[in-house]
């Protein structure tokens, strides 16, 4: 493994795609071709343009695309804008992998496995849902409940319905805060669908949203009887090194970027209040 | 007279006149005095004023504009300035204040005895102008003079420039020449100049104690946090942005500097950072005429005012 | 190659009188030297003293000011502030060590290109004459 | 044992053979500079301003470049080159302030820049002859009279005793040995026992730390000190850049105008803007961040490193804070209630 923690290397963005108004996704590979790096889903990657800044980003290609990551990216600071602004071609420096995985070589094997996401939320579960379907005999029944503020929020919405729709075992469930003409399907909140569906407990659920949506719906499926050993969550703070060393995203004696940036809840109740 | 105020306080607080007081508090030992907020009666036990009350409260006000809830800050003369100037800018909101005058002969620093090489300090005692310090390693007679602060030992005003209360008397304006510093170096040649700043300034490590101490350094962003300023940065990469820092830092508070001296005070490094100051404050006095703020809150900046018989700036080169 | 590094100076021209000066220096075919580069504003008194450090962490070698005359500022009052700003900051720039005549303010009228056309050559062979700045420069924009 | 009698002649043999940082006086203040004959050496004075921490993790270092051309990018390693020097005059509180950063800096991953000053760094610490008010190294099983280093060395009036710990310290012997003599060392012994004498006197030495043993991060999360605490607390710096334990850093980028270098420097929790990021900021007030400060040494830092905790004893926050705020009253406040 590439053991430099300080120097990145150089990625050429190859291709953008609108997902949303804020969201677009962008292909990154090195600038001969192929993958900066390999990674396993749920990690992150730090993106950095020189002279703006850097940021931790997730990669929300599945490790088993063997050509291209891809990083679903939301505008909102100062990186972000840069990054929406550029072209293809541009080039950036990627340096990771960086953080934990999804244990899905472990305690996700054989599972029934049940996806929530709200907004820029699914960025990083695309990863594993990508990676389950590839390993699809591997894992049991599969069920993706996503929902944005509207329609045009929802990200990757051509690949949902076009291939996760279609595969065999794989149910999704599609919601939208409000009313908005041209969608007949659910409308409300994340949390209420989770408990509306009432998903039985042998699963393990993989929550990634805005904190407070991640709280709710926490709440909702201790509610359904779920334990929080069951479920998990990726999470995001400011970081600077990635490595769990320059001390930003120090929560009690965990830091995020190394000890995370995926925890099972439960580990998160020995944290303080802080995120 | 700690005890006089200490009554006045407990009084304010008892009565419901004042629900914070903002004073001091004694810590581990005799020079371990730490600014601090008391809410109730009982917690002004603690409550100290004595020779190592060397830091100005007013700073700790400008958490406090907006809210209803009425603080009592004690004042000794020279940071009455201080908040008379935060008043002027908006940054306090006078009927939430009230202020109560303690007189004051001048503070004593601690790091000015560790600098003279007496360490160990375990206790100490003022005798008209002589101080007896006890350490781990024997006992000391020093002049007062040489352990004042910085600030207190070039102290420009005892005057009380804004109060509702006094304990004690107010002073009046001392006639000690605090410029001296400034012409000591005036004086020098350019590259002596140089040299001397180099040196001070080259310690500096950037723990911003001078800005955050700073009464009228109370911008709510910075232009050194301010990522789009460009001259945001951490710490002073090279000589140049030491300069630049310190520079800049002093020319923000040229005209609203009321020379309190905080700046020199908390200096983990020592640099005396008020000789920049008062050097604004000399150039003011001398090309724009006598001007000391925070004096009232009402006269106007000497920056965003002018005559049209202002010198130009070449004045600098034919060396005034 | 060994390329003769000039010194280079920064002029801070205000849009109304002194960047018209420069035009009209340009016009009338008045020389004045290459190594200026110079940099409009809206008026002498935008000029922040950080722009000035900044031309110099840029690895400027001296810096000037050119404004309206007294009097003439086109939002009337602007070159009056600049006066007291710049004074007060060349006199502290001079009080750190740095050689003061590295920096210069002069008053030129849109009519007065020969007069724009002297102060540069002057300002130029004042600078040339001090060398590089080594007081007031950053290494890592040198390389 | 080693006895060195003329210092100036150890350092110039130092000096000779690596580069020697020691301390030196300037106005007063003292602190570790690169030895130059003439230098205005003080190894009396007990506590350099500045921690030793800046030998091998420095306040600014540039660590690459890039050269941007249209939408190319091009990035230069810019890791400073690092050549063998000893560190003089070290204190035992700073000797151990480096095993505190090893456990964040030597972890997986390493920090290459960090392991490289490490490697190349000779440490020699000097025994604390007048212990001062404000240390309190001794609550943290540090021995100011015997610290540790490649070399520990004590100054008596006889001259310097010199005992190396380590190969590092024998290898440097080794290299300077014709300016050692033998010495009965007495002197050390007397010096030892003088220093414990001293220490049992310190009003801080024996501060009562039991309740801070095995504790989690709930334990004191809500306690009332950390609003007592930031009431007063300017929000400098001064603290965490004088504390020879505290690592947090920034990554920033510098326009050179010709280049972009990216360097990284010395950061502190205590500033509003530490954990502020583009959606919002974790720790908005100053009692979150004093608490993080605080229980990082105390608590978090321990949790991780077997019980470790982040603070040497060093006192330099104890003599430097503007507003005299301190981990000491925070150790006392913590185990008052």
């Amino acid at each position: 493994m590439n053991n430099e923690t300080l120097i990145p290397k150089v990625g050429i963005v190859t291709d953008i795609r609108i997902d949303t108004p804020d969201v677009k996704t962008f292909r990154v590979e090195r600038p001969e071709g192929g993958k900066v790096f390999e990674h396993m889903p749920g990690q992150c990657a730090m993106l950095s343009v020189p002279g703006v800044g850097e940021g931790m980003f997730s990669i929300t290609s599945s490790p088993t695309n063997t050509e291209y990551m891809e990083f679903s990216i939301k505008k909102c600071g100062c990186v972000t804008n840069w990054l929406h602004a550029m072209e293809v071609g541009q080039m950036i420096t990627v340096r990771g992998p960086y953080g934990k995985n999804f244990p899905v070589d472990t305690e996700f094997k054989g599972k029934d496995l049940l996806f929530i996401a709200g907004g820029i939320g699914l960025a990083p579960l695309r990863s594993v849902i990508n990676y389950c379907r590839h390993y699809r005999d591997q894992y049991g029944k599969i069920d993706i409940v996503y929902g944005s503020r509207s329609m045009d929020d929802l990200v990757d919405y051509n690949e949902i319905i076009e291939e996760w729709c279609h595969d065999t075992g794989v149910s999704v469930h599609l919601t939208i805060d409000r009313e908005q003409e041209g969608w007949d399907g659910h409308v409300g909140f994340v949390p209420n669908f989770v408990k509306e569906l009432g998903f039985d407990t042998n699963k393990v659920a993989i929550i990634c949203g805005p904190p407070i949506m991640i709280k709710f719906t926490l709440a909702g499926l201790q509610e359904l009887g779920f334990d929080k050993t069951q479920v998990y969550t990726t999470m995001e703070l400011k970081m600077k090194c990635a490595v769990g060393k320059c001390g930003r995203c120090n929560i009690g004696h965990k830091y995020v970027c190394k000890d995370g940036p995926v925890f099972r809840c439960d580990e998160l109740d020995e944290l303080p209040d802080e995120y | 007279m700690q005890e006089m105020i200490k009554s006045k306080l407990a009084e304010l607080l008892s009565t419901g006149a004042v629900t914070k007081v903002i004073g001091w508090k004694r810590g581990e030992n005799f020079y371990d005095v730490s600014p601090a907020a008391f809410e109730s009666v009982e917690s002004l036990a603690d409550f100290v004023y004595d020779d190592f009350c060397g830091a100005n409260l007013s700073k700790f006000l400008v958490k406090e504009p907006g809210k209803e809830s009425k603080v009592a800050v004690v004042l000794k003369p020279c940071d009455t300035f201080s908040l008379n100037q935060l008043i002027k800018e908006n940054r306090v909101n006078r009927e939430n204040i009230f202020v109560l005058g303690v007189p004051c002969e001048g503070k004593l620093s601690e790091e000015k005895m560790r600098v003279m090489g007496i360490v160990g300090l375990t206790g100490c005692k003022v005798e008209g102008d002589k101080v007896t310090v006890e350490t781990l390693y024997g006992t000391e007679t020093l002049d007062k003079n040489d352990v004042l602060l910085t600030k207190c030992a070039t102290c420009h005003s005892k005057k009380h420039v804004i109060f509702d209360e006094l304990i004690g008397e107010t002073g009046e304006d001392s006639d000690v020449d605090r410029f001296v510093g400034v012409a000591e170096l005036e004086a020098m040649s350019e590259d002596e100049r140089y040299e001397f700043w180099r040196n001070e300034l080259s310690r500096c490590i950037r723990c911003n104690a001078c800005r955050n101490a700073c009464p009228a350094c109370t911008c709510e962003k910075c232009v050194f946090d301010n990522d789009a300023s460009g001259v945001a940065a951490k710490s002073n990469a090279n000589s140049f942005e030491e300069n630049m820092f310190h520079i800049i830092r002093a020319y923000h508070v040229a005209g609203r500097c009321t020379d309190c001296g905080e700046c020199s005070r908390v200096c983990p490094q020592h640099i005396p950072l008020h000789l920049l100051n008062r050097k604004f404050i000399k150039d003011i006095n001398t090309f724009y005429g006598d001007f000391q703020a925070g004096a009232d809150a009402e006269s106007e900046h000497p920056l965003v005012h002018f005559t049209e018989n202002d010198p130009e700036p070449s004045i600098v080169k034919e060396g005034k | 190659m060994q390329i003769e590094k000039k010194p280079l100076i920064v002029a801070f021209c205000c849009n109304w009188c002194s960047y018209a000066g420069a035009d009209l220096a340009g016009t009338n075919r008045l020389n004045y030297p290459a190594n200026v580069k110079i940099i409009r504003v809206p008026c002498s008194c935008r000029v922040n003293p950080l722009f000035i450090l900044k031309a110099f962490q840029r690895g400027a070698d001296g810096v000037i000011i050119c404004g309206c005359h007294p009097g003439d500022c086109h939002y009337t009052t602007g070159n009056y502030y600049a006066r007291r700003r710049i004074t007060l900051l060349f006199s502290m720039l001079s009080y750190l060590g740095i050689e003061k005549n590295r920096v210069r303010l002069e008053w030129v009228s849109a009519a007065e290109g020969a007069k724009f056309a002297a102060t540069m050559q002057s300002f130029a062979e004042e600078i040339a004459e001090l060398g590089e700045c080594k007081r007031l420069e950053d290494l890592r924009c040198k390389k | 044992m080693k006895l060195v009698k003329d210092l100036s002649a150890l350092y110039e043999a130092i000096a000779a053979v690596q580069e020697l940082y020691l301390p030196v006086e300037n106005k007063g203040r003292v602190d570790f500079k690169l030895y130059e004959a003439g230098a205005n050496v003080d190894i009396k004075t007990l506590k350099t301003v500045r921690s030793a921490k800046d030998f091998f993790f420095t306040q600014t270092e540039t660590l690459m470049g890039f050269k941007v051309e249209g939408k190319n990018i091009e990035v230069e390693d810019l890791r400073p080159e690092v050549r063998p020097f000893v560190a003089f005059g070290v204190r035992g509180c700073d000797a151990r302030s480096f095993e505190v950063l090893d456990k964040v800096f030597l972890v997986d991953p390493v920090d290459t820049v960090y392991e490289a000053r490490r490697k190349a760094g000779t440490v020699v610490t000097l025994a604390c002859g007048r212990p001062e008010e404000t240390c309190f190294c001794t609550n943290f099983g540090i021995t100011p009279e015997a610290p540790a280093g490649d070399v520990t060395t004590w100054l008596t009036e006889e001259g310097l005793y010199w005992q190396a710990n380590t190969d590092k310290g024998e290898a440097l012997t080794a290299a300077i040995a014709a300016v050692f003599t033998e010495g009965d060392g007495k002197a050390v012994e007397e010096q030892k026992k003088a220093i414990s004498d001293i220490i049992a006197k310190l009003p801080l030495a024996n501060l009562d730390m039991t309740h801070l043993e095995g504790v989690k991060e709930e334990t004191f999360w809500g306690h009332p000190v950390w609003k007592d605490i930031s009431e007063t607390c300017l929000a400098c710096g001064t603290c965490t850049y004088v504390c020879p334990t505290c690592q947090c850093y920034d990554v920033r980028d510098f326009d050179c105008g010709n280049g972009i270098e990216r360097f990284r420097c010395w950061d502190s929790c205590m500033y509003s803007d530490f954990t502020r990021m583009a959606h919002g900021n974790n720790r908005n007030t100053q009692d979150q961040r004093c608490r993080q400060r605080y229980l990082h040494k105390l608590v978090y830092f321990p949790r991780r490193n077997e019980g470790m905790f982040g603070c040497v004893g060093c006192g330099r926050c104890v003599a430097k804070c503007p507003s005299k705020l301190n981990i000491v009253k925070v150790i006392k406040a913590l185990g008052g209630k």
